[in-house]
């Protein structure tokens, strides 16, 4: 017998929506604090550096995750390396997220006027707390709307790791939707889902952008 | 290692990649153009001073930008025909992909038209032009000049997104390896390949991007 | 790489690669388990082997890489035999079928395989249905691929396409969204033998399954659960088939 | 100019007020500029002078009194606004020249958009006000290759081309470097010499002396003081003026 | 102050020299600066005085030359340049306060993160150099939030706060409003009479005339003419500086 798509169907894809948190929480956090050396990198004064994060960069931005993902998780172990779930997952999206943040705050430290970084060098401040106190701080107002809604991208994109056999959202829905053969209601609450995930991100943002704004 | 690497079927089959290619190039290209278009238009209700116009935009935006691409080509394909509108996969996915750059696109140029100084709008004005002529002749190539990076980030990921589409069959790229790789399972041998053409795709269409860029923004700035 | 019974009892658990997204076969019940032909087949064989089991939830897409990188022990994957498939992946004896039939509208006038160069026929991609359809149909038929049954079955309902080629369970689905009444079973196309498998080389494993199917042919249980989940009765399946070893030994 | 033949009315505000929110920034301001008069607007950062200039081409609304220019009222809700603009021209601190367009092309686009006037006879008319600042062998030139002093000529450039009958300054010289302040305030006294009305937003008290007609000084919203240069110099009638005058020409 | 007693150097440059690409900007300059000596420099723009002082606290490289600061010698590659920052205050242009943090947090960073000092001890110098630059009331304050000529003064405190020995001044007062020219000249007199040695990149020739002890004139990357002001306006010995006074001193 068939099922209908019902409120236990629902719950189901909830389950998978946890998934979908988990995995854009571990993508933002990993990815996020290389993706700041990626952008440090792009913006230092050594070329070489600068020419190796550039290249980075084109790489990871230029692939689809999922052939990123396809490679960590059944690439490596071709070369010996087996690598769980898990860890194939923190790297494939790792990656792809520190080279699209990477390049947004590489913009936005360099939106930054140059006459903050030579004040603070004028003032004897070195390179650490150049960035941190003076530069970063300036550079993250610039860069928090196209945090956010590569954030919001972001959390979309975890649905490929159902390739990697992880029951997230999207899969999740799949699985409804082969189950109950009602496709568009069954997708309709994932979107559902989805925007309940994402619209308080879009919301916060536009807040402290306008916050900001008004601070200015 | 105890794979043997075999691109033979992957090679013998490049008429079927080239043809997913040009599906992928025609289907995001098409995108891009409309949904540019399209995005200005919402981008200009969303700065209007008319409240519905404003509600209507920032509702729209926000429900495009919020869902998964994914989702929206099933609502166009599988959706539409009870309204009694039946799109071809291909214009399906030209469809859900324009929507959906649009909403990216509108909040992108309109960051980009907030970045004018006001002084280029009531210089403008004091010349006694109109709004409309205004931002024809003066806002427009400053602003997307200024998100112009952005701008062909997104699309640059739209093209990439555009492997979703396969999944109404839309002949795509990735349309076309799957079913290869459902016939031949030479899976790793058509990912890398498949990796390589996206790469190779992304790095022209950003050579071609600035190429335009270069020639349409070419008046020199500060 | 390889695994054997014996390491797998060792090991206390048996992880099965299954693919939950094919009703009846296999799928997820309503209190979130998996359940369905297939499922009940694994946990069988894991009482055999009195060991737990641990599904690996798979799809079309990765079944096979799944199993070649060792990220599953064996798969009970309903399905299909197929020769190119058997290059790669080591298949066990048949043990089920599943009618490869064509369902479509009412109007469409599709006796046989020549009559589908004249429709919009749809298909599961990915799965053995595909390279069968090409195999089949006439060169200029139009063939559009879904990623899995669901929508597959979705852009006939919907009139995406005018005819679809894949299980015969498909008329299940048809007929409990209440469109019975607009399409219908056209034809068989072909059978459908469909195999577990292990990898290459794994031959202990492969006698071990061989046995299996073999033993609860005889004593009727794989006959029951197919009249269970499929509703119908389970056909005589062969234990040879051209192109495709089930030994291991060639 | 003699002062008293100058009876024709170019611009009047009568009893104009403004707020920004609860800010009071112009207070009862009244102002009759006579046609052919040069007026020197000057005063303390914020007293509102680029308000005052502003309203009369309408980039800020008023929200109390009447303007005329040229005898057409301006409403408050903007009404006959483009119809005036085409007779104020108006020049910017800032130049606000438009960067992605030539110098010949900023001078060109409001002849064509608004004037609907052909592309010939707008470039002759662009080539002849160029050459009338100086700058004409710069035509082809975008804003981001000149110097400051060459943008602010561009800028005036610009408006003249629409025949304005009143120029409106807002302190041109202010984001010019010294040497370039000079070749800026030349091009506004040979305008001065040919009798277009100007009001002048600025601090370069020569200039007043050379050219004006009237200073005018304001303060917090209200016009303190209205005199000939001389008197306005030599001995200012309030205290506020002198206090302001002994800021800027002291140091 | 006599200039014979002068005898100490504390900045010295010998032949240096610097291109940006192919552009020589400094050519083969020598200066040296005794301890106390108030420099003014001024020149048309573009011929390298920014980038001169710019050099002396290594915000640019030089290619060829010696920099010596209090007798320690400033390497090509910026090495002892994080040393010598601490003995050189700045003051730009754009006063460049650090916009995310208030007056009071602009004045104890550098102190906090360079000198390592207690917060207690940072407050405390931050608030007795806020209060002799006449802004100790707007410590809380954002930057943003306060007039031109006040965050100019802060941007000097905010240098104060390192003790420095050498005070360089980048056009200080030209971003300003003219009514605010005068607060922070004002308090840059103030500076000069407590005997800093002071470089000063200024068109304001009274700034000059009142503390300067050797004004300096550059043109094209090179050090035309050097004297005390009164020689330096009355009889300047090259025709270049000559013109050059003309077009600064005439409008
Ligand atoms: N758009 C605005 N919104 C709110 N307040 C404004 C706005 N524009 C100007 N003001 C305020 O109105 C007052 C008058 O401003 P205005 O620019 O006319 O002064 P100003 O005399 O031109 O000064 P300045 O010499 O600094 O240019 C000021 O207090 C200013 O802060
Ligand atoms: N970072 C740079 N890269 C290339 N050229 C530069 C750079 N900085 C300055 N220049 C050039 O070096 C020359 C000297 O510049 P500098 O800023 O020192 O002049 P200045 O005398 O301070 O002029 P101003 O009065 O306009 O500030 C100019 O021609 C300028 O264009
Ligand atoms: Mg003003
Ligand atoms: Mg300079």
């Amino acid at each position: 017998m068939i099922r209908q798509f019902g409120w236990g169907e629902f719950l189901f894809l909830l389950e998978g929506a946890r998934w979908t948190v988990v995995l854009s929480l571990l993508a933002f956090t990993v990815g996020g604090a290389l993706g700041l050396a990626v952008a440090l990198g792009r913006t230092s004064k050594w070329k070489l550096l600068r020419m190796v994060t550039a290249a980075y960069i084109q790489v990871f931005q230029g692939t689809p995750l999922l052939i990123q993902l396809f490679f960590v998780y059944f690439g490596l172990p071709l070369l010996g390396l087996k690598v769980d779930v898990w860890v194939a997952l923190t790297i494939g999206l790792s990656l792809h997220t520190s080279a699209f943040l990477g390049e947004i705050w590489r913009g936005s430290i360099q939106a930054v006027p140059d006459g903050q970084s030579e004040a603070a060098r004028a003032l004897g401040i070195g390179y650490v707390h150049r960035m941190v106190d003076v530069v970063l701080p300036q550079a993250f107002r610039i860069g928090l709307p196209a945090t956010i809604s590569f954030l919001v991208n972001l959390i979309k994109g975890t649905a490929l790791a159902a390739l990697l056999g992880l029951t997230e959202l999207t899969r999740s829905g799949q699985l409804m939707a082969n189950i109950t053969f009602q496709p568009l209601q069954v997708y309709g609450a994932v979107a559902l889902i989805y925007f309940c995930i994402c619209v308080p991100l879009t919301y916060c943002s536009a807040r402290i952008e306008r916050r900001l704004n008004a601070a200015r | 290692m105890n794979y043997t690497f075999d691109f033979a079927p992957v090679f013998a089959a490049w008429p079927t990649l080239l043809e997913g290619i040009m599906g992928t190039l025609r289907m995001s290209s098409l995108s891009m153009v409309f949904g540019l278009g399209l995005g200005i238009i919402f981008m200009m209700m969303r700065m209007s001073g008319r409240p519905g116009l404003r509600t209507v935009a920032v509702g729209y935006i926000e429900l495009i930008r919020n869902t998964p691409i994914l989702v929206q080509v099933f609502f166009v394909f599988f959706g539409m025909p009870a309204i009694g509108i039946r799109l071809s996969g291909e214009q399906a996915a030209i469809l859900a992909m324009t929507l959906n750059c649009a909403a990216y696109a509108a909040e992108i140029v309109r960051g980009g038209v907030q970045s004018i100084r006001p002084g280029q709008i009531e210089a403008g004005r004091a010349l006694g032009m109109h709004t409309a002529d205004i931002y024809r002749f003066i806002v427009f190539r400053p602003a997307i000049r200024a998100v112009y990076p952005a701008l062909c980030s997104q699309f640059i990921l739209l093209m990439l997104n555009s492997s979703l589409v396969s999944s109404v069959s839309a002949e795509e790229l990735t349309y076309y390896a799957q079913t290869l790789d459902s016939q031949t399972f030479r899976s790793f041998e058509i990912y890398l390949t498949l990796g390589v053409i996206y790469l190779a795709l992304s790095q022209v269409l950003s050579a071609v991007l600035s190429l335009i860029g270069r020639v349409y923004f070419s008046y020199p700035t500060k | 790489q390889a695994v054997t019974p014996e390491e797998i009892k060792a090991k206390g658990t048996a992880t099965i690669g299954v693919q939950m997204d094919q009703f009846p076969w296999g799928f997820i019940d309503q209190n979130g388990q998996n359940d369905g032909f297939d499922i009940e087949i694994a946990k069988l064989i894991t009482k055999e082997l009195g060991v737990d089991v641990k599904f690996e939830r798979i799809t079309g897409q990765n079944r096979i890489p799944l199993l070649v990188n060792g990220n599953v022990d064996f798969l009970v994957p309903s399905m299909t035999i197929t020769e190119e498939r058997a290059k790669v992946i080591q298949y066990v004896i048949p043990y089920s079928s599943n009618d490869i039939t064509v369902w479509g509208k009412n109007d469409a006038e599709i006796q046989g395989n020549d009559d589908l160069g004249n429709y919009v026929i749809g298909v599961n991609r990915g799965s053995a249905f595909d390279p069968l359809l090409v195999k089949v149909a006439p060169a200029n038929t139009q063939i559009k691929r879904f990623d899995d049954d669901a929508t597959t079955v979705q852009a006939l309902l919907s009139g995406q396409v005018d005819a679809i080629l894949g299980s015969v369970t498909y008329g299940l689905v048809i007929n409990q969204t209440g469109n019975g009444d607009t399409f219908e079973r056209k034809y068989k196309v072909a059978d459908n033998f469909q195999g577990m498998a292990v990898r290459k080389g794994d031959q202990e494993m492969l006698d071990f399954l061989n046995d299996f199917v073999a033993r609860h042919t005889e004593d009727g249980v794989l006959d029951e659960l197919y009249k269970k989940w499929i509703g119908s009765d389970r056909a005589k399946l062969p234990t040879t088939l051209p192109g495709v070893d089930f030994t291991g030994k060639e | 100019m003699d002062r008293s033949s100058m009876s024709d009315k170019t611009i009047e505000m009568i009893g104009v007020n403004k707020w920004f929110g609860p800010l009071h920034v112009l207070k009862d301001i009244d102002l009759t500029v006579a046609r052919g008069e040069h007026i020197v607007l000057c005063g303390p950062s914020g007293s509102g002078k680029s308000t005052l200039i502003r309203c009369i081409n309408h980039l800020e609304e008023i929200q109390k009194g009447a303007i005329f220019v040229n005898g057409t009222e301006l409403g408050p809700q903007g009404n006959n606004a483009d119809h005036i603009r085409r007779d104020v021209g108006m020049v910017f601190q800032q130049f606000n020249l438009f960067p992605h367009l030539t110098v010949l092309e900023n001078c060109m686009l409001a002849q064509r958009r608004v004037r609907k006037t052909s592309v010939a006879e707008a470039r002759d008319k662009a080539m002849r006000h160029l050459e009338r600042v100086h700058i004409a062998e710069q035509a082809a030139k975008y804003p981001a290759q000149l110097s400051g002093g060459q943008q602010q000529r561009v800028a005036i450039a610009r408006a003249l081309c629409m025949d304005p009958q009143v120029m409106l300054f807002d302190e041109p010289t202010s984001a010019l470097d010294p040497e370039m302040v000079k070749e800026v305030l030349d091009t506004m006294i040979s305008l001065a010499d040919d009798g277009i009305t100007m009001i002048c937003v600025t601090h370069e008290m020569g200039f007043a002396r050379a050219v004006a007609h009237r200073v005018i000084f304001m303060d917090r919203g209200e016009i303190i003081e209205s005199a000939a240069p001389e008197a306005f110099f030599s001995n200012p009638g309030h205290e506020r003026t002198r206090a302001f005058l002994g800021q800027i020409l002291n140091h």
